[in-house]
């Protein structure tokens, strides 16, 4: 048996796809639950109750709404581009979905546990700029092109600070493996000696999944709702589902990077015994909270003064922080030599 | 590692960061004169540097400091500061440059420098792609006129598509002889008997992307419209620095890694040399544009200067080093003039516009015509000397039809250098000019005299040359 | 199976390049650029350099095919003006390029490793499988070995700084930049008056309010609201607000 | 050698970089529509020279290639930031990128 998965092709072939289901349907359902926490909390802070009508608690509310969805009709505005249309949300979706094949739930236990796993999950996130060009461009509408280029302007702004922010990382850790990342916090998560970098990562992570206070790209009030005002039915759901995985997908990217990944907190007796999957969990679910919390708490940011908080204050300070980490860790001799 | 080897492109680039700081804290307006002041004054120190630069190889074999780079770095470095000083005449009406611009010179010049010490194909194409960037801005710097924004955007679609070409000369050239350093690909040239076609190819390729550099036909295409859109101190600046540059390139690559096989390209830069000199002259004549005129110019002088390369000897070298000194001197006379050339404020670049000139500022006529006579190459100014030995060179090296075809064309030449000096005295006057900046009328005199007693500094400036293409023999 | 995934990533590399070149509609040549780099990417990864294959995808795909669309779509272009072109001179240029393309071809099936080639500069490794990867190999080497060129390539970086900037930011008279400084420094004094007003006197009686002095009355109407303009500039000194 | 060039041999990489590179060429001189497109093609020529490079450093087991690749990406960059920032001031002062149009100057 073991023979066929390992020796053949079409056993290997079969152990990849099935790997992939492994990761992607419970990606899946967690994406639809997503929403419901979302509403969930929301409404708590609210002082609401949020969706409990359907199923127990409103459990099954996701499902109705992926009803509604499927069932109504696609339509596609006079002028637009067909094809493109129909891309956009196919490419943010598939994009969120793919880059979750380097993320390791366990020691060592990912689709692909590859050298530079960083730089793809890093490649992979600036292709999403894409979804919402594309999306604004072919809808041929003045609203969903303008929402593009916003997002795109935001977008690509903020991963220089995230790319920044990631050498840091990297440079106390002497690897582009997402693994080695995870155990070079052992003993510390980096979120402690990198406190201000952890801050401003998870505030490009904002950005960057176009989450409030940064939902400029969407802002109703402006642009009735940006890069995908003209869009309706499945195609309108899938870039839903795309924006609420790419949530997922960046607070797997801040657990990995500073909240110690899989690892318990304490190596000590009873954390240890919670296997490493529930903790990466936990850990994600804690950031979407966060995520949640500040779109329930904050207003929206003006467009130039997110222009501003990127290039002029996230940008030198990530900048500073690496020569700074780079000079300490020459410095006291921590710079890690040639790890594999 | 020996770190000191670069230290004038070290000074130069930190001071180049520090006037880019500098200008920016100034206020918008206000910031132009002292960064070209403070960028004159870093050429100033680098050049001294450069002088008293020991010889050697630094950063593992990345760059080479010898008696070649020094001379190059020297014109080069010269280009620079003419084309600075020229600006600040430029500036001084109601067109302002911005501060961005001498900082973007001294990048360019920092990258022709680095082009000149070269000692491997990676040094090379970042030097030339740090030099060429930095003029394509500098094209289209002032970029509310049209014609300098299609000059930039010419010369940045034809330069890139050279600079491709080049780098893919160059992966071909790694393929084949393994390795990107000079010394190793000139021994692998001369270990294997036979030269493989890649390598062949490859050397074709990166003579083309370098002769697109130098504007050699045919690859002269965008030479007119971009000098005569490019702002004029951006004129005179490209046909100093990056053309030396270039000809540092062309001269290094071709006498060290592919100098074994001479044979094979010589015939390849004999028809470059023919063609420019003749497309030159002839295509200059119906030109109504000075700065037009002075692009079909460089044309034919890169080709007179390309002769000393055809002979590839040590005298060709000598020649051509010579040659590029005595055109780095009557060229920047020739743009003091062309900067001087303005009326109520405008621009004016008519040769038309000239007439008169002899009455009305005997001064810059005489530079002109001097400058004028010297490209002819009428004996005691600098372009005598640079033809005479590129032709002695030529001739000893048996390229009879290549000196013949170089005689037809300086006289065909001569047509129309005579020409604008017939305009400049014996035409209807025009309306004379508005008064000459300081220093425009300073570069202009300075460069006049220059091209006037060459003869002085000859000596030294033989001597130098000498010794930079004994260098460059020595290192292949 | 190696082959196969190289002829695949070949053929839609070389097909979308030719899409790149002959499709009608500029964006949507970008974005086949974009997918032919996509597969340059998985060919880097064949011949062993994953640290490249992913800045390629970064640096190319996520920046700067960024740039390039952004630009076919802000620039306001007549795409049914670009309806005809290619056709003059091309079985001429066809001619050209496949005798060019088939002299690289002659070129490259000649390849052999030449028998003086000079010490391979590896920077300790970067073979897969070695004990070094292909990523720590290319870091050793750059910060080392090629010093001067990295720093050289910084400096051409900022040279396309200072160019995007010079070239194309316009600094409006009329744009309305947002000091922080000054909004910070503003104290409610300055801004804000709380006035005892009878009961049935409106704030519109004497403007009830007081807007920050010199952002308000040099725009407004004359008379539209508030004190009349020919007040404000005692208002601004702090003196004649209305009671 | 590295041993997926091995198997697969270096002629058909230089293949595709020849085609890429003679489709490049092809796309600037032949292209009388849009600049844009002509910027493009130059993308393709890099690249091409960036994949013989990477090949020629796989088959040598010599990484200067590679780190080649890695300048030239960077420059490329920079490259093409710069020309469509000239490209942009074009626009403004013409109201068109057509390839014809760039042609006031003549003589």
């Amino acid at each position: 048996m073991a023979h066929f998965f390992f020796d053949t092709i079409v056993g290997q072939v079969i152990l990849i796809v099935l790997e992939a289901l492994a990761v992607l349907v419970p990606l899946l359902i967690a994406v639809a639950y997503l929403t419901l926490m979302e509403r969930k909390v929301m409404a708590a802070m609210q002082m609401r109750r949020g969706p409990n009508v359907n199923g127990l608690f409103g459990l099954l509310q996701a499902f109705a709404d992926a009803i509604k969805m499927i069932t109504k009709e696609t339509i596609i505005p006079s002028g637009a581009n067909r094809f493109l249309f129909l891309f956009a949300p196919f490419l943010t979706f598939s994009l969120a979905m793919m880059a979750w094949a380097v993320i390791p739930t366990g020691n060592g236990l990912a689709v692909a546990n590859i050298n530079v796993g960083i730089l793809y999950l890093l490649a992979i996130s600036s292709l999403g700029v894409y979804g919402m060009l594309i999306a604004g461009w072919a809808s041929n509408s003045k609203y969903a092109f303008l929402g593009g280029l916003r997002s795109a302007a935001q977008m690509v702004s903020y991963e220089v600070s995230i790319g920044l922010v990631i050498v840091s990382v990297l440079l106390a850790v002497g690897s582009l493996n997402l693994n080695d990342i995870i155990l070079a916090q052992r003993h510390v998560w980096f979120c402690v000696p990198m406190f201000p970098m952890f801050i401003v990562f998870f505030i490009s992570a904002l950005a960057e999944t176009n989450r409030a206070p940064f939902d400029l790209p969407e802002g109703e009030s402006e642009l009735v709702a940006g890069f995908f005002v003209e869009y309706s039915s499945l195609s309108f759901g899938l870039f839903f589902l795309g924006e609420y995985a790419n949530m997922i997908l960046m607070s797997g990217m801040v657990s990995i990077l500073f909240l110690g990944g899989w690892l318990p907190p304490l190596g000590i007796a009873p954390f240890t015994w919670i296997p490493g999957p529930l903790w990466l969990i936990a850990k994600i679910l804690f950031c979407l909270f966060v995520f949640i919390w500040t779109r329930a708490t904050f207003p929206r940011y003006r467009y130039d003064q997110l222009m501003r908080l990127g290039w002029k204050v996230f940008l030198p300070v990530s900048l500073l922080w690496m020569i700074a980490t780079a000079g300490f860790l020459l410095a006291t001799g921590l710079l890690p030599q040639g790890v594999s | 590692m020996n770190w000191i080897l670069g230290l004038p492109e070290l000074v130069l680039a930190v001071s180049a960061l520090v006037i880019l700081a500098a200008g920016v804290l100034q206020k918008k307006d206000e910031a132009f004169l002292p960064c070209a002041m403070l960028s004159i004054a870093a050429f100033v120190v680098t050049g001294f540097l450069v002088v008293r630069a020991p010889d050697g190889i630094a950063y593992n074999g990345m760059l080479v400091v010898d008696a070649f780079s020094r001379f190059i770095k020297v014109l080069a470095l010269i280009g620079g500061v003419a084309a600075i000083a020229l600006s600040i005449g430029y500036s001084d009406g109601r067109r302002q440059l911005p501060f961005e611009m001498p900082v973007l010179v001294l990048f360019s010049t920092l990258g022709a420098m680095v082009m000149a010490s070269s000692s491997n194909l990676m040094t090379l194409f970042v030097g030339l792609e740090l030099s060429s960037l930095s003029i394509y801005i500098l094209c289209a710097i002032e970029r509310d006129r049209l014609g300098a924004a299609e000059a930039g955007l010419k010369y940045f679609i034809l330069g890139s598509l050279a600079s491709g070409l080049l780098l893919y000369g160059m992966s071909l050239v790694y393929g084949y002889a393994g390795t990107m350093d000079y010394a190793p690909i000139a021994a692998e040239i001369n270990g294997t008997g036979v030269v493989p076609l890649g390598l062949m190819i490859g050397t074709v390729f990166i003579i083309v992307g370098l002769a697109f550099k130098l504007s050699a036909v045919p690859f002269h295409m965008w030479t007119p419209d971009v000098y005569q859109g490019a702002p004029t101190p951006v004129t005179a600046y490209m046909a100093g620095a990056p053309k030396f540059a270039a000809f540092a390139l062309i001269l290094r690559v071709m006498s060290g890694p592919f100098g074994a096989m001479s044979p094979r390209w010589q015939m390849l830069i004999e028809v470059i040399a023919a063609l420019s000199m003749l497309f030159g002259s002839f295509a200059a004549i119906p030109q109504h544009n000075i700065k037009r005129l002075m692009a079909y110019s460089s044309i034919g002088h890169m080709g007179y200067a390309m002769m000393g390369l055809a002979a590839a000897s040590p005298a060709g070298t000598t020649g051509t080093l010579v040659y590029l000194a005595a055109y780095l001197v009557m060229n920047a006379g020739t743009f003091g003039v062309i900067a001087a050339m303005r009326r109520r404020g405008h621009e004016v670049t008519g040769i038309s516009d000239l007439a008169g000139l002899g009455r009305n500022n005997p001064g810059l006529a005489l530079v002109l015509a001097i400058c004028m006579f010297s490209m002819i190459g009428v004996p005691p100014m600098a372009g005598f000397f640079g033809k005479f030995m590129v032709f002695a060179a030529a001739w000893n090296a048996g390229l009879y039809p290549l000196v013949a075809v170089g005689a037809v064309s300086a006289v065909v030449g001569a047509f129309y250098y005579l020409r604008v000096v017939k305009v400049i005295y014996f035409d209807p006057a025009a309306a004379p000019f508005d008064k000459t900046a300081p220093s425009v009328s300073f570069v202009s005199v300075a460069m006049g005299l220059a091209t006037v007693l060459f003869l002085i500094g000859l000596g030294p400036i033989s001597t130098a040359a000498q010794a930079a293409a004994q260098a460059l023999i020595g290192q292949g | 199976m190696i082959q196969l995934v190289f002829y695949v990533f070949a053929t839609v590399l070389v097909a979308s390049a030719a899409m790149v070149i002959s499709a009608r509609n500029p964006v949507h040549s970008v974005l086949f650029l974009i997918l032919g780099f996509f597969n340059a990417a998985g060919l880097f990864l064949i011949a062993g350099a994953e640290f490249l294959a992913m800045i390629l995808v970064i640096v190319y795909v996520g920046a700067v095919a960024v740039l390039f669309l952004f630009v076919v779509m802000m620039l306001d272009i007549d795409f049914t003006k670009m309806r005809e072109g290619l056709q003059r001179y091309a079985p001429f240029g066809a001619a050209v390029g496949c005798v060019l393309f088939a002299e690289l071809v002659m070129a490259g099936l000649h390849w052999v490793t030449s028998p003086v080639t000079p010490a391979p500069i590896t920077g300790g490794l970067g073979e897969p499988g070695g004990p070094m990867t292909n990523t720590s190999a290319l870091g050793t080497l750059i910060y080392t070995h090629y010093i001067l060129l990295f720093q050289l390539c910084g400096l051409i970086l900022l040279v396309a700084m200072i160019g995007a900037i010079t070239l194309t930011l316009r600094e409006k008279p009329t744009g309305r930049r947002q000091i922080i400084g000054k909004q910070h420094d503003r104290m409610r004094a300055d801004t804000l008056e709380m006035l005892d007003l009878p009961l049935g006197n409106g704030t519109n009686a004497n403007g009830g309010f007081l807007r920050p002095p010199g952002s308000y009355y040099d725009t407004a109407v004359p008379g539209s609201y508030g004190i009349p303009p020919s007040d404000s500039r005692a208002s601004e000194n702090g003196e004649g607000v209305p009671k | 050698m590295n041993s997926a060039i091995a198997q697969i041999g270096l002629g058909p990489f230089l293949t595709v970089s020849a085609a890429l590179l003679v489709l490049g060429v092809f796309g600037i001189f032949l292209n009388r529509k849009n600049i844009i497109i002509i910027m493009m093609s130059m993308e393709l020529i890099l690249l091409s020279a960036n994949l013989n490079f990477v090949a020629f450093s796989g088959a040598l087991g010599d990484l200067s290639g590679q780190v080649m690749v890695l300048f030239t990406l960077t420059i490329a960059a920079a490259e093409a930031a710069i020309g469509l920032a000239i490209l942009t001031v074009y626009f403004r002062n013409r109201g068109s990128i057509q390839v014809d149009d760039v042609a006031t100057m003549k003589g």
